[in-house]
């Protein structure tokens, strides 16, 4: 149950982590991150999830393994949503086990950021008002169109 | 010339209103294919806020195209 | 769902996280305490678990008060176990519920670390080979028994 | 005198024999009423290595004692 990988129904913590289940591991830490009703300032009612799936799935499980080698943790689980996603809904659940809890923070966080920042997913945002965008692209374009607001790319968009 | 397929996600898909296309190309590399493709569909990105992937493995933009390329530009990724 | 509980029966992860659900929340963390079949070199068999309760549920209660407070997160809960524990059972499960994800992880780390110095909760080690302890006593003390191994009150004990 | 009423929690439990206790002492605080059952029951952890709790609250060692406290001598905890 290492690894990285996409689901296109909802996400199951609970089973995810019983496939990580491990008597060696006395510590598990998890991260889900879910569909919120507001993003900078615009209610949001629902998202949409792409992906360059061939390439995500390779640069997905070099981060889990990156993780599992720096951390010396004992396995590692990352699952993406794709398709669309209402409130409250699980869009990525990242889950570390560890023969000690320090380390499975560490490496839960890395995950997380890591997968942020570098697997080819896309969000696109439906906002209450009708209105939609792809996130981290048309007004990061916007941004960029004024002096000294230039953002590089993967800028992180923190959920 | 070079005969690459191209794969467009996200912001780059609507604006290109397509998912794929083959094309014929003169460029020298990533970048110049880009910038051909950019004046005919009218993508808003520039090239310094995209990747490429070529053959589904991030590339340099100097990277040069060889027949059967599959191209694919990386808006600015937002997973999670 | 908020706040500071003891379980005598088995913990259910997503009993609990479902009670922390809130769609203003972009970020969960959770951590899990599972009983390891080894600690210290020493192959374990089962724990047991016993609190002085009245006590801990007003010292976790503070914890977990003190968490929302410095790290603004939207919602927390941490349950404990008593009793007796097989090996990779639950024995103590913190989530946290937050807008973004880095003060989720730093509230969640936060809770785990001082339930594990402040609450009075104590662990019975049983042994494979028949031995048992109380974890932190008894060895400790054959540690401070040594000049310049003196251990502190409430020396972490790292799961 | 005092007349107090122990609880005991863990390793004192089991030194102890008992999981709880009344006792009238002449201790002047808490610091003293545990070097008195210490010495009774054989406690291996000394005072240095506990805290101590009256009336469900933590306290210091020198806490005078009325009728009626509940007192609880606390080892090194082992939450998690």
């Amino acid at each position: 149950m290492n690894g990285f990988s996409f689901s296109r129904g909802p996400i199951d913590p609970a089973a995810l982590a019983a496939g990580l289940a491990d008597v060696a591991a006395g510590g598990f830490v998890s991260f889900e991150g879910r569909v919120r009703n507001e993003n900078e300032g615009r209610e949001v009612r629902r998202l949409d999830y792409e992906a360059f799936e061939e390439l995500a799935l390779k640069e997905g499980a070099r981060i889990v393994a990156e993780a599992v080698e720096r951390f010396g943790i004992r396995g590692a689980c990352c699952v993406h949503r794709l398709g669309e996603l209402g409130l409250g809904e699980v869009a990525v659940w990242v889950g570390v086990a560890s023969g000690h809890r320090a380390e499975a923070f560490a490496a839960c966080r890395y995950i997380i950021d890591e997968v942020k920042h570098r697997v080819p997913i896309w969000k696109k945002e439906h906002y209450l008002d009708g209105d939609s965008g792809w996130v981290n692209c048309e007004r990061c374009a916007e941004a960029a169109a004024q002096p000294g607001h230039a953002h590089g790319h993967g800028h992180p968009h923190g959920h | 010339m070079a005969r690459v397929r191209l794969k467009y996600y996200a912001v780059l898909r609507e604006q290109a209103g397509r998912g794929e296309e083959t094309v014929e190309t003169g460029a020298a590399d990533a970048a110049g294919l880009f910038e051909e493709l950019a004046a005919r569909h009218g993508f808003s990105l520039g090239r310094d806020r995209l990747r490429v992937a070529v053959n589904a493995e991030f590339a340099d933009w100097s990277r040069t195209l060889a027949d059967g390329d599959e191209i694919v530009f990386i808006p600015p990724v937002a997973g999670g």
